[in-house]
């Protein structure tokens, strides 16, 4: 099994080498074969391994292929690491990522760079197998940072737009500044274990820090890296304008996959967190804040893309509000629906906007019901199970949030903010599904229906509908969670709460012309709509006080001593000079002078 | 009391006065250059043979005036070979301008310096110090202002040598006063003129130490009694600005050492103020004075006063670190060796149109013009900056050992400050030799003893062994 | 003979060493700057008397003899170079020499 | 034998240059190439020997002054020799364009400051080591001077003042070690084994200790010693970039730990907080300045400043991961800011100009050359799986463990290197620039050269065991070196009579 393991990062890794280096020379249906193709075989491999592993009792296997280095006082390797959490995530990814490959052999068709696209978009897949692989820190480090630098790449894939390079330069740097807090997590751990295993340390930790605060501090660090890479509060910024890629990308990377990591590192070293239950509340107050701030700002964006980044946002906080309140096999569970039905929402908006001319603007469209209807049919399943209607796997998922949090905590603040985030959850699915498909027609499309760009999106739908029926193997990864009786009236309350949104919905923005323009144009709405002014907020902290930095001391004032001291010596050189004034008896006047000094200097 | 042995130790201050009479001799009979310079060199030479032989082995007092030893023996070889250097220098002056000057008595005046310089290279008394000081400066007075002999003419060379004689001559009585009268007051004092401890009932003895301080000073052109130097180097011939730059100020500083070393130590601990002011303020004024100077000679001059500046931490140190002498010692040959060079690279690349020039400008891409001249300068300008693999790094490297030895860390500061400083300009002469080739001008003949003093420059830099043997120690 | 105290001597000394040294600084004329040096050589010349006399060993005597013929040698020097100045600017003016200077 | 052969043969190069220019237009080149390859090959068969010195040679200089000719290779300077031989291979390949004239003597002054730098690597005599450690620089000073940008004479002038001012003090220190043993034994040494003997009181120790890291700092170079840094990469031509980059800046860093650490473990330790903020600061300012830079060539300079503070931080936090990490940067820095002013210096001479506020979009035209831009560019921000995420990640796993506030300061230095790598990428070859027809991607010579760092890169980032373990040996003997700590504050050893 260690070398199927192995081979499932492995396979597009090379790919995407290949493709770097000998890409530009091969056509298009050579690089489609090779990117999918490689995709594809990983995901067989893992289908295997899954099988093989949910065969096999689900014993866990730790696999030691390499060692990487060992240091004085610190030994790392490249060990693979693989159980349920892993088995859904490698799931989740290769399958997903599949149908997103082969939805962008169609959507990329005749761009220029169209090897470099899948060079990068392999390279992704197996930083992300790799992250989710890695049986010690410092190669899911690895996989973290490298996953890191293809949205980098891919948001800046289209280049000559300059936004598009400082969007990609944005979010690599905001997320770095996670990823260093959680470099330092790593450190503490290096400090106290002198080894980076995970399960070891977890382990380890377990045993040594129960009281001391150590897991304080790890599960804070580690925290702030999965805020960064997961795009929460407070470094939720980046991911709106991570939308300059390609629509797939979006898809893949800023909504199944990449944004997840952060869910994965938690869930992963959960052992920790328990440690640390303050911090496990943190955990869910950012992810319940997050949610609902996310949500709201979703309800007023104009822009397609910009809705469903922040409905990604708001639904990881609804990740996060799980795991916060230690439903963690739920917050995996609605990590793989979600994963689904924001593809599949990705995929069908990059359709619409692709036949739309790469329009964006919902306010410039609109009546797309008719011409588009495959679309509108995918949007309405996609929505549907994002406002977590009954029947669709989002609302299996989501129920098992809200319930679990309610069994574990009870009813605090975040909870009811997570359930406030449902009903407006359910409003901005639905005034998204209105502005696209409903009214007049405003842009006149020319619907795209190769069935390169279809088939994934029915295979996603399905998934989107029934994907809740896929059995999770995450038993025997977390600790059970303890069945605390729910009364009933929580039960209908979280059932009804997407309905009533929807209801309510639908009575304002079908009956109120006016609540319209007041999503259009409140100032609420555009406070919102600028996404809470956090962008702002950061520009005058810490972007303006840098740029200032930099403007005033590009010439280094660390030289100007030197400077000074050249510019004396100058002086001194000149006035000297000047005493050399080449008579006699000045000279005679020096001597003199300098008798009177010794003599002074001596008696 | 004149024995065969005093006799046999005084051979070498024998024949160089012979040297001298003889020169003026030959002159008197045939009116040729090349006969003087044969008659000076193979009298040197011929000195310099004996010299081993006349040493005693153990020192040797001839008459209270002299003393013969290892430390007159190796000062005294030194002071020859310089003196043949520059009678070489002079030589080919000669050779390159046809004047119609007439060179043969410069050859006795410098025979007559040699004999100075040996004199006080010996001299273990005030008298002794004072005749030797006077041959010097006399002689040089003349050898300075020498070109301005012959009818008057508009030309730069004869005036400047002129202005260069009178200014040295006024001004170095002047210095001579002084220290005539600190003798004077010392002898007043003690009642003896010879180098000891003086007795403790000491009412003159300081101001007495102090005049002929004023003096020292004045000759070893230290800050602030260096202003005559540059204009005397500027004016003088080249090869008697090397002579007064070399064998005068070493041949003071060689008294000095060995005045300081017979007893005269405790009389130091009262000078060291003084001294150590006069130190620091040659290191960095020399330095600063030499920083855009755009005259080579001048500038010259003023790091020739930085380098006297390092070489008094030597004085300061003698009382406490052991390699006090032998620092002092080498630290003359290597500036001697070093300037020496330097002159003789200026004789050939600046004065070989018709008219000197003496501007930096001169060396302008020397190194693509004459690749060997340009290294040599190079490697001159090295040692002088004091790098390694030159006989300048050892000389820095044995003053900074004195000044670690005896803890003058302030001093040594200083010295470090005042070095970088003089990198500055070192360099600034090396950029300019870099420089992309300019306006071709010809090269001066004396290459060759320009080739010879790098070549040996660098021998000692890299094995300095042979002449370390030779140092004397305490 | 009456016995002369030292100090006397040594501040009669000093006195003409001043007026010479004055004399250096003050006058323009090159002649009256060499008298002046004259002057100074002579007041220390005076001081190794003085030291003879005080100590009665004849060192001082012989320093005063060289001093004298030191003093006749530079002289002799600089009355040449004086000559040749005089043809050379036609004046005695030592500030006229300040061709070099910087 | 082997280590006089490896100081030898670059000097012979560098004698029959010009000799060999008569014979043929590019004889220099070969035959600077051949010195290298000849010494690469000593190399290998140096490697691999026992006990703490794998060779040595030792002869009599000027026994008088007890100063001896000692050399000595370790698994330290045996790396550090691979490096200078590689990267002085490298400068000899990229300046076969771009140096034109007076290419003989070049190639005499780039072999001239290899023998010098080989020099410095084998001493173990410390007169030995002073003489190489100033012959090294004169070389590099003309190949500044001479081969230079426009502003190269100032670069040059305050490269040289800077160096040379600071070792004069490192050679005050060396001479007071030296008396210090006279004291002690009777007999002046310099040699490197006799000192490490020697019982210093705490006060002498701490100041001669200065005088030794003043010298090392400024080479380093350390913030704020480091305003000769950019100006002198900045104006010197490629080779001399990497030269001064890649080889030049680790010579203080092994000075550090060759010298300074080990023969004043004590002082060290008491220096070791300061000089680990001033690392921090090196690693913080560094990444600010090159982040305010236009010019692509002083952004990479100042990116130097940033990680040799890595390295500062690393040493003196005197722990052997630390110590290993702070070598692996020492290579690692070598193979990238080395590549990184290759490219630069490629796109000038295709662009013939550095202004990142003119350049851009160049990926467009020059896909294979902004690629290992890119590479070398996320390998200076450390890139995990390249050489410098392993080196950032140990030092600072190291420093941790000394002191975490620092640790966690200088952990924002990773941001700041993405910020300033990512605006090379993004402002150099992102954008849309004017597309400049008839520029040529990377010809095979410089293929080979950018691939060949590359994978070394890549190499030492996914196995750098062979580098930890060469270092492994030399790094705990100095760890072993006893630290007892200095009893009295520390006071300046006061002269006769000051």
């Amino acid at each position: 099994m260690a070398a199927l393991l192995l081979w499932i990062p492995l396979m597009p890794l090379l790919s995407s080498l290949l493709l770097l280096l000998a890409g530009a020379r091969l056509g298009e249906r050579p690089v489609a074969l090779l990117g999918v193709g490689s995709v594809a075989l990983s995901a067989l491999f893992s289908l295997a391994a899954i099988l093989s592993f949910s065969a096999s009792d689900g014993v866990a296997w730790g696999i030691e292929t390499l060692p990487w280095f060992s240091a004085l006082g610190l030994e790392v390797g490249f060990s693979l690491h693989f159980d349920g959490l892993s088995a859904v995530m490698v799931g989740v990814i290769t399958g997903v990522g599949l149908l997103i490959h082969l939805y962008s052999v169609a959507y990329m068709a005749g761009d220029a760079d169209f090897a470099r696209f899948f060079a990068y978009l392999n390279l992704f897949v197996a930083m992300m197998l790799i992250l989710v692989l890695a049986g010690d820190f410092l190669l899911l480090y690895l996989g973290w940072e490298g996953v890191g630098l293809c949205s980098f790449l891919l948001i800046g894939f289209w280049y000559r737009q300059p936004e598009n390079g400082y969007a990609a330069r944005k979010a690599f740097v905001v997320t770095r500044i996670g990823d260093v807090a959680l470099a330092l997590g790593l450190l503490i751990l290096v400090q106290q274990f002198g080894m980076l295993n995970i399960q070891d340390s977890v382990d380890q930790a377990r045993q040594l820090w129960p009281g001391s605060d150590l897991a304080g501090w790890v599960a804070l660090l580690l925290l702030g890296g999965a805020v960064g890479k997961s795009a929460q509060l407070p470094l939720q910024t980046w991911l709106p304008d991570a939308m300059a890629g390609p629509t797939p990308v979006s898809a893949l990377i800023h909504a199944a996959t990449m944004v997840t990591a952060g869910v994965y590192l938690i869930a992963r070293t959960q052992g920790i967190f328990m440690l640390a239950p303050q911090v496990l509340q943190l955990v869910a107050l950012v992810g319940a804040m997050t949610l609902f701030l996310a949500a709201c700002s979703a309800l007023v964006q104009h822009d397609l893309k910009r809705i469903l980044a922040y409905s990604t946002i708001s639904q990881i906080g609804y990740m996060f509000f799980a795991l916060g309140t230690g439903a963690f096999s739920a917050a995996v569970f609605h990590l793989m629906t979600h994963a689904f039905f924001k593809a599949l929402l990705f995929l069908a908006a990059g359709q619409v906007i692709m036949s739309l001319h790469h329009e964006q603007d919902t306010r410039r469209m609109g009546g797309l019901l008719r011409p588009m209807p495959f679309s509108a049919l995918c949007f309405a399943i996609g929505c549907a199970a994002l406002a977590a209607l009954p029947l669709t796997s989002g609302f299996y998922s989501k129920d098992a949030i809200l319930l679990q949090a309610y069994a574990q905590g009870g009813a605090g603040f975040a909870w009811w903010l997570a359930l406030a985030g449902a009903l407006v959850t359910a409003l901005y699915s639905l005034r998204l599904f209105v502005r696209l498909f409903l009214g007049d027609c405003r842009t006149l499309p020319e619907p795209d229906n190769r069935p390169l760009l279809c088939w994934p999106l029915g295979i996603l739908c399905l998934l989107a509908l029934f994907g809740a029926l896929i059995p999770q193997p995450l038993h025997d990864v977390f600790s059970a969670a303890p069945q605390a009786h729910v009364p009933l009236p929580v039960h209908l309350l979280v059932l009804a709460m997407p309905v009533i949104g929807l209801v309510a919905g639908i009575w304002l923005l079908l009956r109120h012309r006016d609540w319209r323009q007041a999503f259009a144009t409140g100032a609420l709405a555009r406070w919102w709509r600028a996404g809470w002014g956090f962008d702002v907020l950061y520009d005058w902290l810490l972007v303006r006080p840098l740029l200032w930095l930099a403007r005033v001391n590009r010439r280094d004032l660390a030289d100007l001593p030197v400077q000074l001291l050249v510019w004396t010596s100058r002086i001194c050189h000149q006035g000297l000079s000047r005493l050399q004034s080449g008579r006699l008896r000045h000279y005679a006047v020096g001597i003199v002078g300098g008798a009177v000094l010794i003599l002074a200097v001596v008696l | 009391m004149i024995g065969a042995a005093e006799l046999r130790a005084l051979l070498p201050l024998m024949l160089v006065a012979l040297t001298a009479i003889g020169t003026l001799l030959l002159a008197g009979f045939r009116r040729d250059a090349r006969l003087a310079a044969l008659g000076y060199q193979g009298g040197l030479l011929l000195t310099l043979l004996t010299l081993p032989w006349a040493l005693p082995e153990q020192p040797l007092e001839v008459t209270p005036l002299l003393r013969i030893d290892g430390f007159f023996g190796y000062f005294a070889a030194l002071f020859v070979l310089v003196a043949m250097a520059v009678g070489l220098m002079m030589q080919r002056q000669v050779r390159s301008k046809t004047s119609g000057e007439r060179v043969e008595e410069s050859y006795v005046l410098l025979a007559i310096c040699l004999l100075g310089a040996l004199v006080l290279a010996g001299a273990q008394h005030f008298a002794a110090l004072f005749v030797g000081l006077e041959l010097i400066s006399v002689a040089s007075f003349a050898l300075v202002a020498y070109p301005c002999g012959g009818r008057p003419s508009t030309d730069i060379r004869q005036r400047n040598s002129l202005e260069a004689g009178l200014k040295y001559l006024v001004l170095s009585s002047v210095a001579s006063g002084f220290l005539l009268f600190g003798i004077g007051c010392l002898y007043l004092d003690s009642g003896s003129l010879a180098f000891a401890p003086l007795p403790p009932s000491t009412s003159l003895a300081l101001p007495g130490l102090a005049l002929l301080l004023v003096g020292v000073a004045f000759k070893l052109a230290l800050v602030p009694f260096h202003f005559w130097s540059p204009d005397i180097y500027q004016g003088a011939p080249t090869p008697v600005a090397a002579l007064v730059a070399t064998l005068s100020k070493g041949a003071l500083f060689a008294v000095m050492l060995r005045y300081l070393w017979f007893g005269a130590l405790q009389e130091l601990e009262t000078l060291v103020p003084a001294v150590a002011l006069l130190a620091s303020l040659s290191m960095l004024g020399g330095n600063l004075l030499a920083l855009r100077q755009r005259d080579i000679k001048r500038l010259l001059a003023y790091s020739s006063i930085a380098h006297l500046g390092y070489l008094l931490l030597v004085l300061l140190a003698i009382g406490h670190a052991g390699v006090a002498i032998e620092a002092g010692a080498f630290y003359v040959l290597a500036y001697s060796l070093t300037t020496l060079g330097a002159f003789a690279l200026i004789g050939c690349v600046c004065e070989a149109g018709d008219e000197p020039d003496y501007r930096l400008e001169a060396f302008a891409g020397l190194i693509w013009r004459a690749p060997l001249l340009g290294a040599s300068l190079m490697l001159i300008l090295l040692s002088l900056a004091g790098i390694p693999l030159t006989v300048g790094f050892i000389g820095k490297f044995y003053i900074v050992a004195a000044g670690v030895d005896a803890g003058l860390w302030w001093l040594l500061a200083v010295l470090v400050a005042g070095s970088a400083i003089g990198l500055y300009y070192y360099l600034r002469i090396i950029l300019i030799m870099l420089a992309p080739q300019s306006e071709p001008s010809g090269i001066g003949g004396g290459r060759w003893l320009v080739y010879g003093l790098t070549l040996l420059l660098v021998l000692l830099g890299v094995y300095p062994l042979p002449v370390l043997q030779w140092l004397p120690v305490l | 003979m009456t016995e002369l105290p030292v100090e006397h001597g040594l501040l009669f000394a000093a006195a003409l060493f001043c007026i010479g040294l004055v004399g250096v600084l003050i006058r323009r004329n090159l002649i009256f700057i060499l008298m002046s040096l004259e002057l100074m050589l002579n007041a220390t010349a005076f001081v190794f008397v003085l030291g003879g006399a005080l100590h009665g060993n004849a060192d001082g005597q012989v320093m005063f003899l060289m001093i004298l013929t030191l003093a006749a040698a530079e002289i002799a020097v600089a009355l040449a170079l004086v000559v040749h100045l005089y043809r050379r600017y036609r004046s005695l003016d030592a500030d006229r020499l300040e061709a070099m200077k910087g | 034998m082997i280590l006089v052969w490896l100081l030898l043969l670059p000097l012979l190069a560098a004698l029959f240059a010009p000799q060999v220019e008569h014979w043929r237009a590019d004889g220099s080149r070969w035959l600077s190439l051949t010195a290298l390859g000849l010494q690469a090959l000593l190399l290998l068969a140096a490697a691999g020997g026992g006990g703490d010195w794998w060779l040595e040679s030792r002869a009599d200089w000027l026994p008088r002054l007890g100063i001896g000719w000692h050399l000595g290779l370790d698994g330290l300077s045996y790396l550090l020799l691979w490096l200078t031989v590689a990267l002085g291979a490298v400068s000899v390949l990229i300046s076969w364009r771009e140096i034109r004239q007076r290419v003989a003597f070049f190639h005499c002054n780039l072999m001239l400051s290899v023998a010098g730098i080989v020099g410095v690597f084998l001493a173990l005599d410390l007169f030995l080591f002073f003489v190489f450690w100033e012959l090294m620089l004169i070389p590099m000073v003309l190949l500044i001077a001479i081969w230079g940008h426009d502003n190269r004479r100032y670069a040059a002038t305050k490269f040289f003042i800077f160096t040379q001012a600071s070792s004069l003090l490192m050679l005050i220190a060396i001479l007071g070690l030296a008396f210090a043993h006279q004291s002690q034994t009777g007999t002046l040494s310099f040699d490197r084994d006799a000192l490490l003997r020697l019982e210093l009181a705490p006060g002498l120790a701490y100041w001669l200790m200065l005088g030794f890291f003043v010298a090392f700092a400024v080479k380093l170079p350390m913030v704020p010693l480091h305003t000769w840094l950019p100006d002198a990469h900045t104006e010197a031509p490629t080779a001399g970039s990497v030269l001064l980059a890649a080889i030049l800046l680790k010579t203080g860093a092994y000075g550090l730990l060759r010298f300074s650490l080990p023969l004043f473990p004590a002082a060290s330790a008491d220096f070791s907080p300061v000089a680990m903020a001033l690392g921090v600061a090196g690693i913080l300012y560094g990444a600010k300045l090159a982040f305010a830079q236009d010019d692509m060539k002083r952004l990479v300079a100042y990116t130097s400043v940033s990680h040799m503070g890595f390295v500062l931080l690393g040493i003196y936090a005197l722990n052997g991961m630390a110590l290993q990490g702070a070598v692996m940067q020492m290579l690692a820095h070598g193979f990238s800011t080395a590549a990184l002013f290759i490219v630069v210096g490629m796109l000038q001479e295709r662009w013939h100009t550095r202004d990142l506020r003119q350049l851009g979009g160049l990926w467009t035209q020059l896909p294979r050359l902004s690629g290992f831009t890119l590479l070398f560019a996320l390998a200076s921000l450390g890139l995990p799986g390249l050489a410098n995420f392993i080196a950032e990640f140990l030092i600072l796993a190291g420093a941790f463990q000394r002191s975490w506030p620092l640790t966690a300061v200088a952990a924002l230095g990773l941001v700041g290197a993405a910020l300033y790598a990512l605006l090379l990428v993004q402002r150099g070859l992102w954008g849309g620039g004017a597309p400049a027809p008839g520029r040529h991607d990377c010809s095979r010579r410089e293929w080979l050269v950018l691939g060949a760092l590359a994978l070394a890169l890549f190499w030492f980032g996914l196995h750098p065991q062979p580098v930890l373990d060469l270092v492994r040996e030399p790094l705990v003997q100095l760890l072993d070196a006893p630290h007892h700590a200095a009893e009295s504050p520390p006071r300046l050893p006061v002269g006769s009579w000051l």
